[in-house]
């Protein structure tokens, strides 16, 4: 038996068969380690953006927002500097092929940049606007490389472009964010911001809801929580009108200037 | 008839019933887009200014409900009347919803609950299976439950839009529901669940109701006398 | 009407509904024994002793059918005809036993495969469903699926039963249904997931013919000429 | 090693684990019975007559903190003390109710926030892990926002017994917390859940300031003096 | 004894058994029916106009408690009186709802909390397991705590009502209540979870009773000496 | 009685309920051990060498089987005999074992079915519910249709150990016990789901008898004239 | 641009998605039909009869292949190149399928491995994802494994057809297979559980071959000198 | 309002409670971003022990078994070297806390190691001999941070142990494996591996019926693989003994080599 197995193994090396399954291998553990490194990069992505959605929300309790959406958006240059290394990645690849590997980490960032665009611009980003940012210069040391296959596509920029899905997705989160904000801006005693809130995510939940179940499966998942979310800022808001309807409305502001000098010698007292 | 032949003649069954599947599945697709359309509609009511032109939205809804109806009788013409039972999946979420929006509108034009009657009429299909393309007592009976938790939305929001009466109309409307309700013995699982919903929509209502009257906010408005 | 007046009208329906289920399921429940019954009947082709008088269990199966046909009969007494298909469940797990269980007859009667024409004779029913209650298409189907396993057992047992020809001619009859089966375009999906099990039913009475014919038993008999 | 001594080995660490563990639940239950009691003399602040006597209250807690350590002590020589997060499920609940309980003793002594210092003293355990049997970081803010929940609650049972300043103070001390835990950057983990609670937390209690101030009753008493 | 004869001999079994609980299911369906009338009569308590005439409903309450214990004194028949555990699970359900009806009526009486005794003697059973059809503790204590629920909605609405001290006695009772389970070692799941809502609903009503001190309105009443 | 004197009242039953399913857990785990001993004595049929020796197994499992005897008579102590289906739960699971092992133990000695009294007796326990301590008819029957199962492996093993007259014995001996299955009318969920895995215990055993027909091993034995 | 025309154009983007989707599945259940026909013409060769004619049988498939074609041709049409992946898995399925029968039909003409470029041919597509729509490697391989388990069962259906020297030929190639797919490192998919099933294939066909051994079939016809 | 922002963010700065949540901060995404760092090379772990795994297969094939063990040994030191990162992470940690971010890695590592023990040994590798080969030498940069520390720990060593029931797990894995290689024997034509393997995976099977239930809940779930995993070995063990029983015994040794010789002349065929 063992004089046949070695020259079936002779016969192996030389067979046809053999030598187009070491082209497989190669091709296949090829593309699962690319897979792999998506998956890592994804992972990279959703933490620094869920970093940067915790530091957006100290903007409703400190005195200089800018300073912090400055902060927030230098952070986000990060996480754009790693969907860069997507983009490299995927370089002449099919988007979709890997798609499963850095979907979550995509949409974790679309929450994050449209809770920046949100809070600077009191609108939704568009998809044109999250892809805008998304283009990158060719790094250096791969130019060499590139040089040969430099004829094919455009030589120094690469794009990512997120899918709709993706940013629907992200926006289906941003949501949450939205709602957290909500109640934190009442306990700050800011009487505009909540109403404004609940506009925007009725507009976005209308949205939604126009959208139906056309929409992908997750979508539909994620509607639920979407109307909790609405409903807690409309009970919010609500409360402010009951509450706020006790006094009459030219004693408003009176009142809310004395709040803030009630407020302050308390602090002694802490 | 060879095994061949006859699994030939079968083949023509099976091809008949899916293609009716897939007639039924598009024009439900439509239908959905539209009771979707619908929706958007109504769901404005919510918005602080939305509580000024409630007629005007209603008008709006109701014609849509005319293309509604041009389209289930386009879903009629699909298959045979008297199979209504074995392909009811297909249309069974969407004529929920369409019960809701119909109860929905016919509430905001007369705060009155809609019958299954007027449901079937503004739906143009039947109520006795007999007759034709019914409203299941049970689809009705869904659909009256999705407005009774779009209405404790609509109390909390006029409220905020400044509307301080409606909510005391709303309550009553809901409690008087939540009696009928308790006249039924339900099996059925997906409507006993839903109807379990029902309990914290009263619930909810009732403290909005509670909010206005601990602030004389209820009488007030009353005693400026609307409705 | 009022609101309550209203309700208790609907409670009418639901109670009558629930009523009609309750009856499906009794005689539901004595048709299930009626078919296990059968089912022991047939059963016993399996043992080495079953092979010689298959044609007196047949008969005896065949008597038995005669009570089905009486417990149907009772069935469709139960809930008016034209909605066969709001109430299907409730028989269609029993009604393709059923057909399997005519199917099975059939073909130890005479090794052809029944149609659907004679199982609804059997079982007396109808095919079209205009005309009444009805066996569908799928629950023929499911119906001739598990026959098919049942033989692939069956040609195993005749081998220990010392019949070395019945399994070669299994093996025609069940490649006969499986050309059939691939006529079809299956998209339903439990009748697509029986279906593949008919593929191991396949293959496994291959391996059973192969076995004998590596032994050479296989043309023993045949060259002793039986059937 | 033969394979059945592998598995015997390894059964004998199963079974020293199910030990363990069964010794960590006795301990952990009393515990629990302890922690309750502790919460019983501590809830009793919120009675209107509740608020004259709370040095009395915590002092009487600070009494069963005794027995807490005592317990936890107990607990200690149930595990090697290097595999504390081996058991941490056990008494992870309870850790966190009694860093509740010692941080709410301390506030209504001092109006201030415990340290985790402070709450491992009380408890009689270490802050950090190389030391012992230790409090986690996590744990010891689960216990400071259960405790932010039982402050909104203060505020408004304070207002009831006729407290108005109070309320100030506890907003102040919140609003202070919740700066705090906005520099945090928390996993998608139960700990995430509670502080969106305690936004719920802030905003009641800056609905109460807001209840005493149009109605110049936080001015009144703080003039009156307060406390 | 053949297989055979062993096989129909527990058939004989089994078949008793599930007629015994198709019995117990019919008469447990007339009991919820007769539980969903009473807690109609009960429920309108909560209608601004039901505040006036509680007594008039504790009584139409107590005569369909009437026909409770001829219903319940039916089920008794239907089983082995030692077999209660045995079909537990059928009438747990109506059992808790009938005990919160119970409770709820003495409340309404009395303002005090029924005992479990009481109960008993209301739905016309025993507490002692050895002497009969009893009263588990826990389906008594899940009884208790759909009431303290309720009560909350109670106090919610007897505001809305204009009755300013009812809140204030129930938020006594209600701590009473919280109090006494605290007492309680809970494991049982499904009570831990009913128990974890009371935490709620205490704190619903001392807001409700926060919003009337804020406003006087406790205090006012009070003042004229009700109760 | 005060609230507090009741709720202490009752914390003393849910004590008792907790600390008799505290003991009963212990015993039930205890029994688990024993019983999972007894299964690795008798799995070693399986092995090539454990069919030499079938009768010391059998009699090393009945002396386990004493062990088994004295623990459930420990068990007995543990809670009022009334009250069995209050703790059903607890020893379902390893009763179906344990009946289980006496039916291969019953098995292995004499090729028969045990049936419930002998397993009862095995066990020490009864069959009568009113007598005390008892095996539920489901319990024996889900413990012999895990027999089943092991029988299949059993017949495959045998076969690689060279005994060749075995598997007809256990084929004739499961096609008996499958015809006493079809006269039952099976509901209860988990016991008609194991009853559905005989089926393919039956076929199994019937394609290792037909792989030695078809060898002439079969035969070969039995001419050699085992049994 | 406004939230709702942002909705808008999302929605023309998933409207758009949903439309190419249902024009592929239309395309692809054509295409599933006409490999059906093309597994029907090379089922045939398991057939006793089918063994001399398996040239015309090729010729047969190798015309609907040309079908085939064209209706890939069509399937492209339908969706942006570049976009293959996005769309995968509607033709995931057909795709191996056709694999496999171009793998089946390449064997039965030339006992060789069809190579990846050759499928690629015979459908018409590509090999290169740049080029076009093209066949990805593990659907490749995934056809492949299918043929492995359709020549097991030719192994044994040849030697009932009295061949007795292809199942050798049959064993050569299928061990050179699977020394080939050993190379692969697979991941938890499909692909790596169908390789599972080539292990089954592999064994099945060496018994067939030990089997003709034993018996000096194999030695036999080869002298007599093989196809 | 922003006045009175300003002045509580001056506060803040220097407030006790911030700078405590300042040091918590830290000490949270210190934790985290260990985690996390865990999980990657848990993910590593993973895919070269499934690689390994792979690999280890071939033996049934090829004429020399010694060397694919060999390759397979030192695939197997690059995993080791791995869990000495992990080894160096949790220095000084307790192992149990980060354990959910690791232990999918590990068992796959002992699924691997213990596949490799086998094939070699034909024993099943002890707990001791998996945690035997996990003891590494400190890192040299480490060296001089850790002189200050040195003196609490051994200085140069490091060992990573493997938890009782993360080898339970992996051995419950490495029964599918033995499967796979029985069945690839019977392929093969090996009358002897497969019936070696149906008494080590019985005598497995029977120990994981022993430990029963008292496991984790994940043992009790691998048991129904694993049994099936035995009844399919248990099967093949039967089919080669019925066919085996087809000819006398005397002649199995001729029937043997004449097959290697039957099937020698048709390479020339295919
Ligand atoms: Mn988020
Ligand atoms: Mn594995």
């Amino acid at each position: 038996v063992q004089k046949s197995d070695d020259h079936d193994n002779g016969a192996q090396i030389s067979s046809p068969v053999i030598s187009a399954f070491k082209v497989f291998q190669q091709e296949l553990d090829t593309k699962h380690d690319k897979y792999e490194r998506l998956v890592k990069i994804s992972r990279d992505i959703t933490i620094e953006s869920k970093r940067t959605i915790f530091l957006l929300h100290r903007v409703t309790s400190v005195p200089n927002a800018e300073e912090v959406l400055h902060e927030a958006d230098v952070k986000l240059d990060g996480v754009r500097q790693k969907i860069g290394l997507i983009a490299e990645e995927l370089r002449g690849e099919d988007l979709y092929q890997f798609h499963r590997a850095f979907t979550p980490g995509i949409q974790e960032y679309v929450e994050a940049v449209s809770f920046h665009h949100f809070i600077r611009h009191r609108t939704l980003i568009s998809l044109e606007e999250v892809n805008a940012r998304l283009v990158f210069m060719r790094h250096e040391r791969t130019d060499a490389k590139g040089s040969s296959e430099g004829s094919r596509s455009s030589p120094a920029v690469l794009t990512f472009q997120v899918t709709p899905t993706d940013y629907l997705l992200g926006v289906a989160d941003l949501t949450g964010e939205l709602m957290r904000m909500c109640i934190s801006s009442v306990g700050n005693g800011d009487m505009d911001t909540p109403f404004k809130l609940s506009d925007f995510l009725r507009e976005i939940h209308d949205g939604f809801s126009y959208i139906g179940n056309t929409g992908p499966y997750e979508v539909s998942k994620k509607l639920h929580t979407l109307r909790q979310s609405l409903g807690k800022v409309e009970d919010a808001c609500y409360t402010l009108r009951v509450r706020g309807s006790e006094i009459p409305k030219h004693m408003l502001a009176d009142v809310l200037s004395s709040r803030t000098a009630i407020m302050d010698p308390d602090e002694g007292v802490v | 008839m060879s095994v061949t032949e006859m699994f030939s003649y079968i083949q023509g069954f099976l091809s008949a019933d899916q293609d009716i599947r897939e007639d039924i599945r598009k024009v439900v697709q439509v239908l959905e887009q539209t009771a979707r359309e619908i929706l958007t509609v109504l769901q404005s009511v919510h918005q602080p200014s939305g509580f000024k032109d409630i007629p005007s939205k209603c008008l709006r809804a109701r014609e849509l409900f005319c293309t509604v109806r041009t389209q289930i009788g386009e879903l009629k013409t699909k298959f045979p009347v008297e199979q209504y039972y074995r392909f009811h999946e297909h249309w069974r979420f969407v004529l929920q919803r369409l019960a809701f929006l119909a109860a929905f509108v016919v509430y905001l034009e007369s705060e009155s609950l809609v019958t299954r009657e007027e449901v079937a009429k503004i739906l143009g299909i039947e109520i006795d299976r007999e007759k034709g393309f019914h409203l299941d007592v049970e689809d009705y009976l869904a659909g009256v439950l999705i407005m009774a938790s779009e209405l404790s939305r609509l109390a909390v929001n006029s409220v905020t839009a400044g509307d301080y009466s409606r909510p005391l109309r709303i309550s009553n409307f809901i409690n008087e529901l939540d009696s009928g309700f308790r006249l039924l013995n339900l099996k059925n699982d997906p409507l006993r669940k839903r109807y379990d919903g029902l309990k914290y929509d009263v619930k909810k209502i009732e403290e909005v109701v509670y909010d206005l009257s601990i602030r004389g906010l209820a009488k007030e408005q009353e005693a400026g006398g609307d409705k």
